[in-house]
């Protein structure tokens, strides 16, 4: 049974739905504003995410040319959905879902009029403006949404404008992404200048005839462009900034959805305009290989010292998508290589992470939005306990930190499950360079993975469990129903996607038409796996999630009846009592281990890295007796390194050029005068002797 | 298709009921390495030390008693020791240690084995902060730091195996090896090195940690599960003589091979024999184990990454040499 | 037609320069003034015999308006205007160039005219016009004037650098399109007549709201 | 055709509002100076405007119907591109006198202005109109140049209304400067006619028709300097770096409406002229020449804009900077050339007239409610006026060429045609100005529109309402503008792009005839 013939009116139903659901609440008031806003959101990003399914496996295509477009070549709208931009609508779809109804709860709430009113309507413009960049087909549809995605999110970042430093981290984040928007800007006018058309369609059909350089010069300045905004390191400073300072819905649609929007257009570019084909192209793929593992440690490197919960997880975001895009790159080494199912499956592996980090990070920002909503406070060493005091919450962001950590058996496992053996597979490469550098690769990827783990013990067990560590957690309650749904759609997506690989893998084969060679990615129960063939061994490594789960829930099962029998019976009685404190009397909350204090090893392993500075301020008595200390406060912080070594740098050297160059307004007209006479003359003496 | 082969082979009865006796002697047996490496510290340190069977006695006086447990510990600390038992036993499903096969091998590979060990950390360490004691926070931290340095190491060790014997699959791995007799390729050399820290690492060792001691400036492990009575230590300390078990096994499966018939379709006898083989160098192992633990000192803390390092660059060495 | 006797082209193109230079080197605002009549009187003579030359007779009608306009009429206005204002700023005190270096380098300056007119002229076929001898004069008489208002500081005294850079943009088109249509150079005329006034009128404003003319005075208006 | 005595009175069809377009301004100032009434100034003049409008409106009918206009033995001469100047002129110039009345009546009612000035303001205004309208209407060359003198003047004039020390000083810097580059100017332009004349002694020698149609036949050397003077020369009036310094003076010390049409109009008229004799001289020496020494300006504009756009204080100046960088970027892309540089050119011209003047209604409703030109001042404005501090907003982030809005959509175009040329190098220092003159729009505009507004050091006068408490006289021109930049940023009416087009054709005369 075909329905293709109405796809392009289901999306046309998408837009006009987020339209309404953007210009409802200007005409409402708070109460329903809320509900005018994230209803009609929530059903449009339900409708997407059925649609692009429906896309995915009837593997049509959408063609649409609205009429507002000129008639003059290279402007207008013009938009085609065909697998890769469905899989990302798709993307786009569930988390948005999740986030509209977590926010009827969250931005419903509190906040006055004037908030609910922009919000609602900032949000579906922003969720809107990133399913129509995935979709567009021509150069200036892409740079108009593609901005207008920047906007949205920009005027989002500093909504709550009048907490301090919001509008400075904003307007970092513009400008940035700005930048990275003149890259892209360049990358497409270059393809134009070899094609001489700004369609897509010409793109993808001259392909292959790429001069070498241009591929090359094309290829980077679109992973400058979109690694920007996807906050790939050393691009990845505004990332941290933006992400804190948004309301937390919003950080839950930024990470989870926008960076994959900026995958998307890396992808778009990378497999589909300058294919990677010969040798000679692996060492792109290899560039990418060291961004994305540089991006992940680094990434992990700061959120394991963090100790504000919203700047932790953006930083982690930074961490997956150098995940991400160390499978991209693997992809185009394989694909420089002719290895086409290895290649496929490194872009399996990319794309199900993609996916996967979408659903979780999402989740996790929703979590730590309620967090910080009900206690106040973004600053981790300031909770504790929430997991008695909001115990939803609590288990919805265990199921986050457990899929991210990439833990069986949740979602995260099976992505880097992949990753990890398109790592294993890169022995077929037949270059010894490449395999050792990629070895190198895959050492930078198992400490970001330690950490990780590391880092999230932190995140979930300092905020959540132990003793309140001030007032605010003290009085934390549980989130409204609605912003627990939200978060319970993500979180069941987790273990889906988890327990169900065949759900993604089928997705992302039939997006890409990928041949995964032993994967069988149609079949529910069917294993992962990757065959071995070299120096006379072959074998087949392969992972059956659903089996695993089964497993280790029989054996738990088993162990409880062993351990009820060797217990002859009875129900051992549980006392509780308080923590043995070492014989002190009764420890206040003030003893226990804080966000810094538990990261303090790390920071010390790594001081290389962080350049910690230490300072301790004693304060005394009196002046004359230091015997006698009154305080002693220590303040410890770790170094922004991009910001101290590269980018103060370099603005600061453009500013002050500009600064010399900006003097010419002396405010005496004699020498405004004299520039005339010296720009007359010099220009004549340029006619007349030399041309 | 080796790995199908032997879950759909003809003899798949055999083959399970051999791979859930080798499941239930890891879980029986692993108590028992612990009592014996007690047995030999205390011989080296001059002491009688406590029989071997000790351990047995100790876990199910540990069943019967009542449990306490903190007023501050949320349902995270209750659930935790169930998870880690679960998790660790059914790794024990996927590794072949006294026969050369696991029956559900193509299942789940070496990467799974070190997902679920790392689950079970995972929630040991919660389980550490929950209970509101600055001493689990210590054990926690410190953890943490050793953790995160283990995993690039192991994985490094991974990797190097799976170059050498052959993809990640368990059964295939300890086929190859068993196979290759017990060829020092310089690779696996460095492999062995390197796993051999890392296993010390893992089992809370001398000198990371000291399985013995209650002195708050050395724990480790012990601080985070210092809170834990009853059933809930029963199951921690149980899973943890498994993993350690699981580990050794494993090392001596993949490193000396000696004697290990090379696939399931051999003989009973045969098997019989690969067995009682392995077991003899697991004890041989730990033998060695503890008598190094009774030489060294426990090390300070920030001098560990130093350990770590020596294995990740002697794994990354035997890459190399493996490539080149 | 045929071309009269050139020297006196020669003779008027010296006499303008030379005023050119008396309004370099004098100091008050008569002395400017005084050679700037005197200029403007030359000028009317040369555009006379251009139109002699040429026979148009819409130049003769420019040569009267010049007379008119630049000989009396401007002169005037501006001794009325300034009859206010004090004398301290109708002498160029401490100019910006030192009155010695102005006159040499407004020698190069002519220097430079000439050259360029060199570099074009045959290119461009101008040899055969009578004019042709004015166009190097007229240029200077440009250059002379810019350079005049740059290092001047005397508000009245870039006025007067104005004027005669209008003087030797009316030589150069007189000289150059026998005679553009008549009302073109009304039009000119009376936009330098109404340049003049404002000009006046922003003097007389700027002597009540700073009472100076010194445009040294005149920097708040910049970016720091 | 009404004719007496076979002389030509007004002429027929369409060619007839080439007069009327002209009288109607003229007939304004003389009711204006008459009647000496405030209200009746104010009426008179939004009158005009409207018929100016109506009347612009048909002679674009026209041009789109019949290629050109022509009066007067093409004294008056309308083509294309004129059109295409003329829509500013007559918009603009509309909400600016909407604008006006409530502008200047503020200003009376705070006692800065009396009746004097404002009978003086509108008798400027209509009088602006008018010799900018002559601009693009003169086909001889030398009547075009006192259309623009004859701007200068009048709006020194309108400049000193205010007998500020700023506005004194500023009239005077803008009147000199201006005065010697348009006497640069007619240097070149008599240069080009005597090129022409020498060449074809028949031809009426200033005309620009028969300069184009001559063109392959001048002489180059002569066309290469005369160019060299007419660029110079106009382009000091169209704010061309390094002869833009009078401008940032001038737009920061008007009043607001006259900021708006000195940035929003005055200076497209400028570099129309420009324009017409790029025309030529591409003809006779082929883009190439006078392409580079567009390029050239263009970039230093762009350059220079940047710098002090980024180190900005005041508000107006600010916008001031920024349409010289605009006017960098229409020259550079002139200078690409081609259909697309063209186009883009053109429209982008058309966009900037629309987004400036939005610009200059909302910074000064801004300044006059917080009393202050200074942005570091200025905090809030979004709370304190919803509607204004969302325009500006708006206006500043389209003026700093960010999509979906207008101005965005012909850099684009620039861009494209820049690399569709292959002009890499000249394109990436483009592109790199753009995002410095960005970020300093950006660092400027944001923290003035949000934020607390007590926090600044200027704290608005009295609390907004539906129209921000600034009457609808303030905010329905910035709306009708606002609409515009949205709608234009991502289409572009049939009859804009077929006007454009003709355009780009008016050019391909000049090539035509190499």
């Amino acid at each position: 049974m075909d329905f293709s013939y109405a796809y392009p009116d289901l999306f046309l139903a998408v837009v006009a739905l987020f339209v309404t659901g953007a210009l409802l609440p200007l005409l409402l008031n708070t109460r329903r504003g809320a509900i005018a806003a994230f209803v009609p959101a929530a059903i449009a990003s339900a409708l997407t995410a059925a649609l692009s399914t429906l896309i995915l496996f009837s593997g049509s295509t959408i063609r649409l040319a609205p009429p507002l477009t000129a008639s003059i070549p290279s402007i207008g709208i013009a938009l085609y959905i065909d697998g890769v931009s469905a899989f990302f609508m798709l993307i786009i779809g569930l988390v948005a879902t999740a986030v509209s109804i977590y926010s009827l709860g969250y931005s419903g709430g509190s906040e006055e009029k004037r908030g609910v009113r922009s919000v609602g309507f900032l949000i579906n413009l922003f969720v809107l403006s990133m399913i129509l960049v995935v979709a567009t087909n021509n150069v200036f549809s892409f740079l108009l949404f593609w901005e207008l995605m920047s906007l949205t999110s920009f005027l989002l970042v500093i909504h709550e404008d009048e907490k301090p430093g919001t509008l400075k981290s904003g307007i970092t984040y513009l400008i940035m992404t700005h930048i990275g928007t003149a890259f892209i800007t360049a990358a497409f006018l270059i393809l134009y200048f070899s094609t001489g058309s700004l369609s897509f369609d010409a793109f993808r059909s001259s392909a292959g005839q790429l001069a070498p350089f241009t591929k090359d010069a094309v290829f980077i300045l679109a992973l400058l462009g979109f690694g920007t905004k996807a906050g790939l390191v050393p691009m990845h400073i505004w990332l941290p900034k933006a992400h804190p300072s948004a309301p937390s819905n919003v950080s839950a649609l930024m990470s989870g959805v926008m960076l994959k929007v900026a995958i998307y257009g890396l992808v778009r570019v990378t497999f589909d305009f300058v294919v990677p084909s010969s040798p000679g192209d692996a060492w792109l793929g290899l560039l990418m290989v060291a961004a994305g593992s540089s991006s992940a440690l680094v990434g992990v490197l700061y959120a394991a010292v963090e100790h504000d919960i919203k700047r932790a997880l953006a930083y982690h975001s930074v961490e997956n998508i150098g995940i991400i895009v160390l499978g991209l790159g693997l992809s185009v080494v394989f694909l420089s290589y002719g290895l086409a199912t290895l290649a496929a499956l490194a872009l399996l592996a990319s794309m199900y992470h993609s996916l996967n980090h979408a659903v979780f990070k999402g989740l996790l920002f929703m979590g730590a939005g309620s967090v910080v909503l009900k206690t106040g406070t973004a600053d981790m060493n300031l909770m504790g306990g929430l997991a008695k005091k909001m115990p939803w919450t609590a288990m919805f962001f265990l199921i986050g930190s457990i899929a991210i950590a990439g833990l069986p058996p949740l979602n995260g496992f099976v992505s880097e499950w992949l990753t990890m053996q398109a790592l294993l597979s890169s022995y077929q490469v037949p270059n010894q360079v490449l395999q050792v550098s990629i070895g190198f690769a895959s050492v930078a990827f198992a400490l970001t993975l330690g950490l990780a783990l590391a880092t999230f013990v932190k995140l979930f067990g300092i905020s959540f469990l132990a003793r309140p560590r001030s007032a605010g957690a003290e009085r934390a309650s549980e989130v409204p129903r609605t912003m627990v749904a939200g978060m319970a759609v993500a979180g069941i997506l987790c273990v889906v996607l988890g327990v169900l690989p065949f759900v993604a893998t089928s997705a992302v084969a039939s997006a890409f038409h990928l041949d995964l060679g032993l994967i069988t990615p149609y079949s529910p129960l069917g294993p992962l796996a990757v065959g071995y063939t070299a120096s006379g061994l072959s074998s087949i490594s392969s992972l059956s999630m659903p089996t695993v789960l089964i497993l280790t829930g029989s054996v738990g099962a088993a162990v409880f009846g062993f351990v009820v029998l060797a217990g002859s019976g009875r129900k051992p009685v549980v006392r509780p009592y308080t923590t043995w404190e070492g014989g002190f009397g009764p420890l206040g909350e003030r003893t226990e281990y804080t966000a810094t204090s538990l990261s303090q090893p790390i920071r010390t392993v790594f001081k290389t890295f962080y350049r910690p500075h230490t300072s301790i301020k004693r304060e005394y008595f009196s002046d004359s007796n230091h015997l006698v200390r009154k305080s002693v406060s220590v303040v410890s912080e770790t170094r922004e390194v991009f910001e101290d070594y590269l980018y103060s740098p370099v603005v600061g050297g453009t500013l002050f050029l500009l600064d010399k160059v900006r003097r010419i307004q002396t405010g005496k007209i004699n020498s405004y005068l004299l520039y005339m006479m010296i720009a007359t003359v010099s220009l004549l003496l340029l006619a007349v002797f030399q041309f | 298709m080796i790995a199908y082969d032997i879950t759909l082979g003809a003899d798949a009865v055999k083959i399970t009921v051999i791979g859930i006796l080798q499941a239930a002697g890891i879980f029986a047996l692993a108590p028992l390495l612990t009592g014996v490496m007690r047995k030999v510290k205390a011989k080296r340190q001059k002491r009688v030390g406590a029989s071997v069977i000790q351990p047995y006695y100790d876990l199910l006086k540990l069943l019967k008693k009542d449990e306490v447990v903190s007023e501050h510990a949320s349902w995270v600390f209750q659930w935790t020791p169930w998870i880690v038992a679960a998790s660790t036993m059914s790794a024990a499903l996927f590794i072949p240690i006294f026969v050369p096969f696991s029956p559900v091998s193509s299942a789940g590979d070496i990467l799974v084995v070190l997902g679920l060990f790392a689950l079970a950390r995972f929630f040991v360490m919660l389980a550490g902060i929950d209970t509101a004691s600055a001493f689990g926070g210590i054990g926690v931290s410190r953890e943490m730091m050793m953790s995160s340095l283990a995993e690039p190491g192991l994985f490094l060790t991974v990797f190097v195996i799976s170059l050498t014997f052959g993809g990640t699959n368990l059964t295939s791995l300890v086929g190859a090896a068993a196979q290759s007799g017990v060829v020092i390729a310089p690779s696996v050399l460095f492999g062995f090195i390197a796993f051999f820290i890392i296993t010390l690492a893992e089992t809370g060792r001398l000198p990371f940690d000291n399985p013995a001691t209650h002195l708050e400036l050395t724990m480790v492990h012990e601080a985070m599960v210092l809170e834990y009575s009853g059933r809930g230590l029963a199951l921690i300390q149980w899973s943890q003589s498994i993993k350690q078990l699981l580990l050794l096994g494993l090392m001596v499966d993949l490193f000396l091979p000696i004697g290990m018939p090379a696939s399931a379709d051999a003989s009973l006898a045969l098997l019989g024999f690969g067995a009682a083989a392995v077991v003899v160098k697991v004890v041989l192992l730990a033998v060695v184990i503890s008598y190094l633990e009774t030489r060294v000192a426990k090390w300070r803390l920030f001098r560990l990454p130093d350990l770590f390092t020596m294995a990740i660059a002697s794994a990354m060495v035997g890459m190399i040499v493996f490539y080149l | 037609m045929q071309i009269p006797q050139p020297d006196i082209v020669a003779l008027s193109s010296v006499a303008l320069l030379v005023s050119t230079f008396g309004v370099v080197v004098r100091r008050s605002f008569a002395g400017w003034l005084s050679a700037y009549r005197y200029q403007s009187i030359v000028l009317a003579g040369s555009t006379g015999l251009i139109a002699y030359a040429t026979g148009v007779w819409e130049i003769y009608a420019a040569a009267v308006l010049t007379l008119l306009v630049k000989a009396i009429v401007i002169p005037r206005l501006l001794v009325r205007v300034t009859e206010g204002v004090n004398d301290e700023f109708k002498i160029e005190a401490n100019p910006y160039v030192s009155i010695r270096l102005s006159v040499l380098i407004s020698a190069l300056l002519v220097a430079l005219s000439y050259a360029l007119v060199q570099e074009i002229l045959p290119s461009a076929g101008l040899d055969g016009l009578a004019a042709a001898a004015y166009l190097p004069v007229s240029l200077s008489l440009f250059f002379i004037g810019l350079f005049v208002m740059v290092s001047r500081r005397m508000a009245l005294n870039q006025v007067v650098g104005l004027l005669i850079i209008e003087n030797g943009l009316f030589l150069f088109t007189t000289a150059l399109t026998n005679g553009v249509s008549l009302i073109i150079e009304v039009g000119i005329l009376a936009d330098i007549l109404v340049g003049v006034m404002i000009s006046s009128l922003l003097l007389l404003r700027m002597n009540q709201t700073f009472d100076t003319l010194d445009i040294g005075r005149l920097e708040k208006l910049k970016d720091d | 055709m009404l004719t007496i005595a076979g002389e030509v009175i007004i002429p027929s069809g369409w060619s007839a509002l080439l007069l009327t377009v002209l009288l109607t301004p003229a007939a304004a100032v003389v009711l204006v100076t008459l009647t000496h009434r405030k209200r009746i100034a104010e009426a008179v003049t939004a009158v005009s405007v409207l018929l100016i409008v109506f009347q612009v409106l048909g002679l674009v009918a026209g041009v789109i119907d019949d290629r050109q206009l022509s009066a007067y033995g093409e004294l008056l001469y309308l083509d294309a591109l004129g059109a295409l100047i003329l829509i500013p002129i007559a918009g603009v110039g509309f909400v600016a006198a909407l604008y006006s009345v409530n502008y200047m009546g503020r200003q009376y009612e705070r006692g800065i202005v009396d009746d004097r000035h404002i009978v003086r303001y509108y008798q400027g205004f209509n009088g602006f109109m008018l010799t900018m309208l002559l601009v693009p209407l003169a086909n001889n060359m030398g009547l075009m140049w006192v259309a623009i003198e004859a701007t200068t003047l009048v709006s020194v004039f309108m400049i000193m209304l205010y007998t500020t020390e700023g506005a004194i000083e500023a009239a005077w810097k803008y009147l000199m400067i201006a005065t010697v580059g348009l006497s640069l100017a007619l240097f070149g332009i008599v240069l080009f006619s005597y090129a022409n004349t020498s060449a074809v002694p028949s031809s009426s020698g200033m005309d620009w028709t028969s300069m184009v149609a001559n063109s392959g036949l001048l002489n180059s050397g002569v066309v290469k300097v005369a160019f060299v003077f007419v660029l110079v020369g106009l382009g000091t009036k169209a704010g061309l770096a390094p002869m833009h310094t009078w401008l940032p003076d001038a737009h920061g010390e008007a009043p607001t409406p006259v900021s708006a049409l000195l940035s929003g109009v005055l200076l497209n008229c400028a570099i129309y002229g420009v324009l017409r004799f790029y025309i030529i001289t591409s003809g006779t020496v082929g883009t190439a020449f006078p392409g580079e020494l567009l390029t050239l300006l263009g970039l230093l504009s762009m350059g220079i804009a940047a710098a002090s756009i980024y180190f900005q204080k005041d508000m107006k100046r600010l916008l001031a900077y920024s349409s010289v960088e605009h006017m960098g970027i229409v020259s550079i892309a002139v200078a690409f050339g081609g259909f697309l540089g063209l186009f883009a050119a053109l429209l982008h011209i058309i966009n900037h007239a629309i987004a400036k003047p939005l610009m200059f209604f909302a910074s000064g409703t801004v300044s006059q409610r917080y009393g202050t030109k200074t942005m570091v001042e200025i905090k809030g404005i979004v709370k304190v006026m919803p509607v204004t501090g969302t325009l500006l907003l708006l206006g500043g982030l389209a003026i700093a060429g960010m999509p979906p809005f207008n101005i965005f959509l012909s850099e684009f175009l620039v861009m494209t045609a820049g690399f569709g040329t292959g002009q890499f190098l000249v394109t990436s220092v483009m592109i790199i100005l753009l995002v410095v003159v960005f970020a300093g729009f950006l660092r400027h505009l944001v923290p003035m529109v949000f934020g607390n507004p007590a926090s600044g050091k200027a704290v608005p006068t009295e609390k907004g309402t539906g129209t921000d408490g600034m009457g609808a006289f303030a905010v329905v021109p910035m709306l009708i503008l606002a609409a515009l930049v949205i709608v234009l940023g991502f289409y572009i009416p049939q009859p804009l792009q077929t006007l454009i087009r003709d355009a780009t054709q008016v050019f391909a005369q000049g090539a035509a005839s190499k």
